[in-house]
Order: C-alpha cells, then structure tokens, then sequence
C-alpha cells in the first residue's frame, strides 16, 4: 500500500490513482485552492488526467494575507 | 491634467499599495483598506487544511473591497518556487500581476538578486506583470527591466523594521537613473512622514503593510499614510525650495524701525 | 470628540500657521493662505513712506483671507525694540498675540535666550499673550514658561535654511519634558515630511514661511504641508509601530508550501 | 530753525511743535500706521498733547508680510 | 613648529582632557590616565566623613599621575553654590583653573545658560581660570566670552549618553564663528571616531569620562581616545577632501584596454 | 598575542591599504605610503606607448617601497576583460593577489554582482587569490565567498566621494552574519573618524586612495588615517560604551554639599 | 544646649564656639578638606575666629573623583 | 598590405608575421609590459609562436597608479 503527501502529511493512496479522486478523498472541495505536484503547479483542468505515485508530493494552497 | 500612476498600463489614482496582513481582526483589515484608499492590495498563497475551507473571512472581505489583487511570492527562496507559487496565484485569483519576492537570507528577508533576475525573466516569458520586491542596487534593477518588468520595487528597509529610508544616496540614485520607469518603495516604511520623503523624492508609489497593521489604530494609521502620501507626491510636483546652508530672513529687512536705537545697543 | 490646537484659551482646527512673505505676487500669498488652511498668520511693521499708504494690496488680501493675525518682532535685537514695537503691533493690528522674536545673531537668526525671557516678563506684564519664538534649550523653555509664555515655539533649524529638525533628540526631549505645553516648531522646515515628523513627534504645530513661498508652486505647496501636517497629526494620535532593528515576515510563514524543496535546494 | 526725523529722514521742525501735526505735515493720514518717538511707543490717542524738540526721531511703521 | 594646545597661556601637547570618575578601581583609572596622554584631569569635591580621611587612594593616584588638575562644579544648580564649590577647590587644589557647571536640569544635566553666565562673571572677577561647560548655542558662547572665560566647553551630547555630536549644524557654527576662541567638546562623546570628528571640525580638544571608564577595557580605550585625537587634529591641519556628490575614478580612465571589446559589449 | 589582520594566509600588521593614484607627485606618492604604514598598495594597468618606456618613476617608487602589490581590474566592465588583465597583472606584477572591480555603471562606479561573481570565480578557478570590491549586500558577498573568495572589500561609498559609510544598517549586517571573513571597506572614505567609526564596527581594514591623494597635505593625511585606523581597532578590541538615551552623571551624586541651600533654591 | 549640622548630621555645640574646635572635635584634621558656613565658603585661615551659633550648618569636603 | 590595431593605433603588418617581432618593430622592449591580441591575454613565452593576421587588435599594457 503506497503512500503520498499532502501539504507534508501523510496519505495513503488506495485505489483512487488520479489528483482529482485524491483531492476529493483529502476533502478538498470547490475552487478557493490550487495544486502542484512535486513543486510543480498543475492546472486545475488536468487533475482528472493526472496519475499520481507512491512518494508523490501535493501541495493545496489557499489564499491567505499578505504584504 | 489629473495626475495618475500607471503600471502596466492601468491607471491609479492612488499612490498607496497596502498590505493586508498582521491586522487585529478582519474587520479591521477592510476598514483599513477603505481608510487607506488603496487600489491595490498585497495577498499570499499557503497550505490549506481543507476543515479552514469554509471559513475564509478575509478572502470574502477582500473581494467586497474592490481593490485590484497583488498577489506576493512571500517566503519563496527558489526560483522554481516562486515560479510555481506564482502559477497558483494567476489560476485562483485570476490575474497575471505579481509581486515577486525572492528571498535570499532568512533573518533580513533581503531580495536575492541572482534568483530574483531569473524568475522576473522566466514569469515575463510566462505572461506576467512581474512587479519585483528588489533592493536599491542600480545594476540589479537595470537587469530586471532588462529581463522585462516595467515596475521596480526597491526597499527602503528590511521588511517590518520600519527604519524607513536607510540609503537616500542609492535611491536618488536610482530615481535619478531611471527617470520614466515607475518605483514603488517596498518594505521598511514605518511613519507616514518617511513614506512623504520617498514622494517628495520623487518615488511614484509606496506599499507596506506592519506600520498600518501593527499601529495602535490601524484604520486611523492608514488614512495617516494615505494623507502623507498625497502630501509627498504634492509636494514633488510643486517643487520643494532649495535646502540652504545658512539663515535668511523671511520678513523684509528694509526699513526696520529703531535703527537709531540698534545703533546706540550696538556702541 | 474633535481634536483642536489650544492656544491662549482659543481653539484651532489648523496646526498650519503660515507667513505671508516672499510670495512672488499678493495674489499667490491669498491663494497660498486660502490652500493652506491656516487660521494664524505672521505679518510684521515696517517703516512707512507717506507715498506708499494708498497701496498695500497685501494688507486688504490679508484682511479679507478672515485669519487671524500674529504680528512678530523679527529684526529687533534688543529688549525695548522688541517691547515698544510689541505695542504698536498692538495698536494697528487691534491684537495682543504676538510672535516674539529677539535675534541674538545676524547670520544665523538665533533667538538670544536672554534678551528674549526679559522681553517675553515685559509683555506678558502688558498683558500680551506670547507665543515667543526659542531654541531647543530645555531650561530657556522653563524661564519662557516661568515668565508667563503659555505657548512656545522652538526652532527646527536657522530661519529660511529648510534643514528640517536639526537636533531631534533635544527635540524629543522638549516634547517629553513639557507635555502640557502647546509646542509649534517654528523656522527651518523645508519640506512636508520634515512638518509631518515634528507632528509624529508629538508637536502641536508648524510655523513656518520660505518652505511654501519659494516653492516653485507655492499654492499647491502650501497645500502639500497642510496634507502632510494632517498626516502627521493623524499619525501620532493612531500610534506609530515601534521600529524594529530586526527583520520580521509580514505574511505568515506557517505552511509555506514546498518545504520539501526547499530542503533539497538547502542540500 | 531746529531739525527732527521722521524713519531716518531729516524734516524741519517748523511752528508745528505737537507730533500730531508734524504727522500731518509729513503726509501721515489714517489709520494704517503707529508711532514712536525716540524708541518709545506713543498710542494714538497722545499725538495731540506730545511736543516735539529738535533731534527728536520718529518712527512711523505700517503693516508689512512678515515670517 | 609644534602645534600645541594654548589654555589660558598655558601650552599642553596632548587634546584629551580625561575624568577620573567611574572606573572600576583606582589601579584602572591611573593606568587608563597615563594611557590617554592627558595632561589635564577632572575631579571634584564631596563631604567627607571624618573615618574616610585616612584612604584615599584616588587622590594619591592623581596627585602621582603629574596632571594638571581641573576641579569641576558637578551637580551645582545655584550661583551660590557653584560659587562657594569653587572656592573650596582652589582652597584644597591651589589651583584657579576651574571647570564650571551649572546644572539646569536633574534628567538632561544640561547647562543652565542663565547661571552659568551670572557664575562665569562672578568667578572671573575672583580671579578664576573658568572653563564653563556650555551648550551650543552661538549667543550664550558670546556671553560667556563677555564675561571673560577664554575657554569654552561646548557639549555635543548630554553627559554619560555617548550619542557624540548631536547638532553638527550648531557646533560647525560655533568654530566658524569663533575662530579665535578654544572650543573643546565636553560631554557625549562615546567612541573615538566622534572625538576624532570633533577635531576634524575644527575643535581644539575633547572632554570625557564615561566612554573610557566604562569601556571594557578602559585603559585600551584611553589608548584609542588618544590615537583618535592626534588623528582628527592631524586630519584637520592635513586639510580633508572636499565630499563629492558623484563618484569619480582614481585609476586613470585614459589608456584604457580592450576598448574594442568594451564596444562588442555594448553592442 | 599580537592582533594582526590575515588575508589568504599572509599576516599584515598594518589595516590601511592605500592607492597610488591622483598624488601631486611621485615623491607625494612615495612619503604618503610610508606614512601611512600601508603594507598593500594597490595599482593597476593601462596602454602603454613604446616613448613612455623610459620614465616610469612611480613604478620605481613602488618597487622601493617594499609594499606588497594588489592590482587592480578597474575600469573593466566585463568578465572578459577583468579576467584578461588579471592575467596580465599577474604576469608584470608576479603576484597572484588581485583587486577585483567590474565595474556596473560609469556613473556610480559601482561592482556589477552579475559580472564580479562569474568573474571571481574563473579568477579562482585559474589560482588567483581574489579580493573583490563588492556592494553591502549580504546575497552578493555569500555568493562571493561560494565563488571562492576568502576575502571581501564592500564599499562605504562610491568611489571618490568622500561620502563615508552610507548604509550602516547594512554593514553592520555583513559584520554579524560573516564573523569569520576579513572585510575591508573598499571605497568612499572620506575622513579619518570615518575609518576609525569602520573598524570600530568590527571591519578588519579601510582601502582608500582619494581622501589621501587629494587632502591639502597627502603625507599628513596618510598618517592621520594611519592613526584613526589604528584608534578604530584598539576601541572596537577594547569594548565600546553602550550608547545611552539619558543623561546619567560621571562624577558621584551622593555627598552633594549645600543640599540645604538647594532646598531653598528649590522652593 | 543648641545643635549645629556637619554634612546633614546633627551634632551638639557644646563649648567650643569656633570653627576650629568643632572641627577638631567632629574628628576632621590635617590638610584635605575644605569648609563652608551655611553654604558660604570659609577660609582656613578664619577656622579660629569663626564663632559658631545653634542652628549653623557646616559642610566640610574633600577630593573626589569626578568627570 | 594588411593592417594591425596596436593600442587602438593602426601599424602596417609587413613580412613580419609573429606577434614577437611586430612588438620589437613597434618598439616594445624589456620586460615591463604584458599583451593581449584581440582582447586575450597572451603569456609572454608564447610571443615568437603567435602568428598575427590582418585586422589583429593588439593591447600592450604597463602598469599604472590605481586606487
């Protein structure tokens, strides 16, 4: 059973194989985030495409404040 | 003739970029905003646990405000992240202008010259509005308009130190040197007095954020800003008298009275 | 509660007092006022020829700008010319206010400290309210005060030289040690950020002259310092951030994302 | 025939010995001016009763701008 | 010819007046004194009680050092005091030479201007060698001249704060306008570079105790004060470089290599 | 134990390297550095016409001087040419210590970072042992150290401006955060309490050459930054005063005599 | 049988009038020191003749460091 | 008849073709100064194998005062 990390937690990766199953499993919902894979961005149109690994590193982010 | 400032081929009536965070409370954020008549608002990306999804106070207010977005690459030491980070920024919220730091030392939170050149070129290849966060070296900024950006932002002071303007020789320098390219003091402005001397100066905008945020009264700190603001960029294009080396009276001399009785002192 | 300037028993909602010599015109003197918002304004005696007493076109548009009027003293540099021209101001200008200059040098415009406190008991005697223009000196202050001043004005820099606060740190201390005292920092103000720090400082008012008329715009200077002195005031009502030596982040740096790269870049 | 000054000018001193007249005499009309003899104020209401002497000086001063 | 310091007649080689006060231990104040090179040396007088009389280790220090002796007025607010202190040095020291203060304030420990005048008067006509420790100001400079001091101690900061030369403006103006007159800097020196400033100006010698005693190590430190003295003194007389506003080459730009390739450079 | 400054494995006992440039005479040239006690001395080269072969008197003095050579790049714009004619000092000079300027901007005269860390590090690369003269940017100088240099000579000012250490903030950063690299300030001294206020800082050395050359007296001025020089290093070795905001007296409070008659006083 | 004060501490006059023996007997002798009568400064020389009356304040002072 | 650039100065490039003899034609001589040809430096012990060609640019340098 291989594993991913999302925002540095870990997550086990069953049988969901693409970004936009993992995000749903993680609860991410809506359009208020953004992703990259390994540090590299991934528009949102091409999560369903997208298969991740075991290792695969997601970040989610969201707007915060700011200077 | 009104007078505006242009970036990117927008107008702006206002001269002051404000930040929006450290502030006591949201609430406090949007009315400092409205205070401060900011039309351009610096805002970041981080890590989301999806439980925060729902409440987002800030991110509703912010839109209420109307002001144009500036996201910010803050805490970005990597090219490839800040090019990355500032991808995510243009898909949320929908727009290709950026504030591009990249950081080179920890404790000053300084620009790195080397990483920040490379990404303003990669993102102006991208598409973007870079407007990067640089220091006060004429040859570091020379490079970013080379690489593309039509903006610079030099810093008076590392950020949230408010010591103002540390080195006016460089920065007259640099608004001497590059008379038609629009720069706005990023980082270090703590007293609206100093943000008024960056105007008078002849710097076209200012933006900051802890000296609003952290003041006592936040909302009255903005408007203080935004008055000294319009006072500095007033008092540039009417033209500030020449600094003098000795003393001249303001009242005439001619004909004062007593001159007899002067004399009489005088003996 | 609206926060006014006290000053001998009157209240005031400019902290802008402004002169009325050196204009290029009269014409831009009373627009220079009317931009400027003050509510006191200097003007002086001089020598008369018979010839001249039809026009003194300054003198109605001073008269129609509806401020009040603070005659000075400047040029006398002893005791009895301060005193008897004190009286004739009185006379003409219908006015016990009076700016008390004692000039104790002809290059620098220094008041002389001691002339000025047996001039400021004089007047005070005659029943004159004396706003007496002084130095920086902590211990003239106090006889200033002792010999019944209820307002001073201490000096920024030499009259006319537009070098700003020369001396903040007796400055500072004025301010801490008098802090019932109205305080007007009168002469050496160049530039409307100069006038907004005294403000942030904590002094009640600016007078000044030369900075406004030999602006290359005196009108729309004289603008620029009444925003800049707003902003000052504003400023130390709202509580300035306290300046930092150290660089602090303003946007969180709590879940920065990317860490993990950021770990192999440091590698 | 005795001599007095008026801000730093010789006038004669004719048969008018009282300010009020040399006032008058040197052109001095209205209200927009004040006086002192010698250095001393002297209010307006005086002028009548003031004799002057020879060598007396005047001062007549007016309103001018001022810093 | 040797450039030598002339005091009421007298010649003195070296520029650092010294205090005695403050240092951890008797053994450290001589050595810090014979360190300096000084040639005159402060001190003062307080009650004693009668069990004391027996150690005082300090005075026979000071009396082995060779120095001439300048006794102070310290803490003195009154005419009267200053005055009967005085008398009781030149009783016990044998010396007329005096280093008058006048104190006006408990917190600043500024001079009282006003007494320190009436006290300088009073001393010169008992015969007193009177060096008053004076503020800046140009005015009281002349009246203490008037009353017949042929010294003058200008501070340049308030005592023990070490903030050096607070109102350069001022201080540039006492030596310019008073040419003729020895100027030494007393009080608020706090590190070598400012004494070495204060000769550079044009000042004759330089005042201080606290930045030496209270160094780490005072006696390293009297050595340092004593270099930066002669340097300043020997800056002054060496006539500086005038400051240039724009940066101009020391390497001859003639003759230059590789023109051609500079031309493909900028191509 | 001896304090002497080490540069890439050589120790100096001296911490003034001067230039050879802009002396009214060789014989200036020649008495200036050896008043000063410079043990480095920079020079440089230029097109040379077979005529001048003959008469190269400074090169002569050089040579007598005994003074180790540092030459210089300046005037090379490109890594190109700062790396040609480094290989050409090399071979004429026979040292492989270089002074390393590429230069950025003809105005300022400033380092370009790009152009000087490509350059110092082929530099490195080919064995040289690299000084560069660099900005007071901390990205720029750790870049600096990563392209091998062991030494780093950031500017106080540019180049023959006298203008002294214009941005203490950060030179005072570069001194905490590289504890361990010997920085010399490298530019824009002026004055020797310049100097000496460098190395009070903690700088390991001062490399100047116009505020010798074009002082009214160059021989006396060298020696003048000689002693300010040394005076830096002996105070910043010997712990300097913490500076104080108030006033706190040098000679003892207690035992005050007359504090009757201070009461009177006070009453 | 009246009080006088040496440096602010009382001491009882007894029958030595002078100066001089009520120096001797508050314990101050030889050369380093110096005196003042209710703040008037006191020559040595005059320590014998100096009568002094209850109520008199003496300051007495030596050598101290000072800057 | 080709042409060299000595020191921006244009020289006649007869039948001597190595960098070491149109150094001594040009007059340079003895050991205190070192050449680049077109902008790279050439070690003094490779002067007699260079071979120069027409529009060669040539910089002789010695040295100079410098700050």
């Amino acid at each position: 059973m291989s594993e991913i990390q999302i925002n540095g937690q870990r997550h086990r990766l069953e049988n969901c194989k693409t970004l936009e199953r993992a995000l749903e499993q993680a609860g991410f919902t809506g359009e208020a985030f953004a992703v990259a894979v390994n540090g590299e961005f991934v528009p949102r149109g091409q999560y369903a495409q997208i298969q991740l690994e075991g290792g695969d590193c997601l970040d989610v982010v969201a707007p915060v404040v700011g200077g | 003739m009104r007078d505006t400032l242009k970036l990117y081929g927008r107008e702006f009536s206002s001269r002051f970029l404000l930040g929006t965070a450290l502030y006591p409370s949201p609430a406090v954020m949007s009315e400092s905003l409205a205070a401060s008549g900011a039309e351009l608002v610096t805002l970041s990306l981080r890590r989301q646990n999806p439980a925060q999804q729902s409440n987002n106070a800030f991110w509703d207010l912010i839109r209420q405000s109307g002001c144009q977005l500036l996201p910010n690459t803050a805490g970005c030491k990597s090219v490839k992240e800040a090019v990355n980070l500032a991808e995510m920024s243009r898909e949320i919220f929908q727009t290709d202008w950026l504030k591009l730091e990249v950081i080179g030392d920890d404790y000053n939170l300084q620009p790195d010259p080397f990483g920040l050149v490379e990404a303003a070129a990669e993102l102006v290849r991208r598409g973007f509005k870079v407007l990067p966060y640089c220091t006060d070296d004429l040859v570091l900024c020379r490079r970013l308009l080379d690489a593309g950006c039509q903006v610079l932002m030099p810093w008076g002071a590392p950020i949230g130190t408010g010591q103002g303007l540390l080195n006016r020789y460089n920065l007259a320098t640099l608004r001497a040197r590059l008379p038609q390219v629009p720069l706005i003091i990023d980082a270090g402005i703590g007293a609206p007095s100093q943000a008024a001397e960056a105007l008078e100066m002849g710097f076209d905008a200012v933006l900051l954020n802890t000296a609003v945020a952290r003041a006592q009264d936040p909302v009255a700190m903005a408007l203080a800003f935004r008055q000294a603001i319009e006072a500095g960029r007033t008092a540039y294009r009417a033209g500030l008298m020449v600094r003098q080396q000795t003393a001249s009276p303001s009242t005439p001399t001619l004909d004062m009275p007593f001159w007899q009785q002067t004399e009489e002192v005088s003996r």
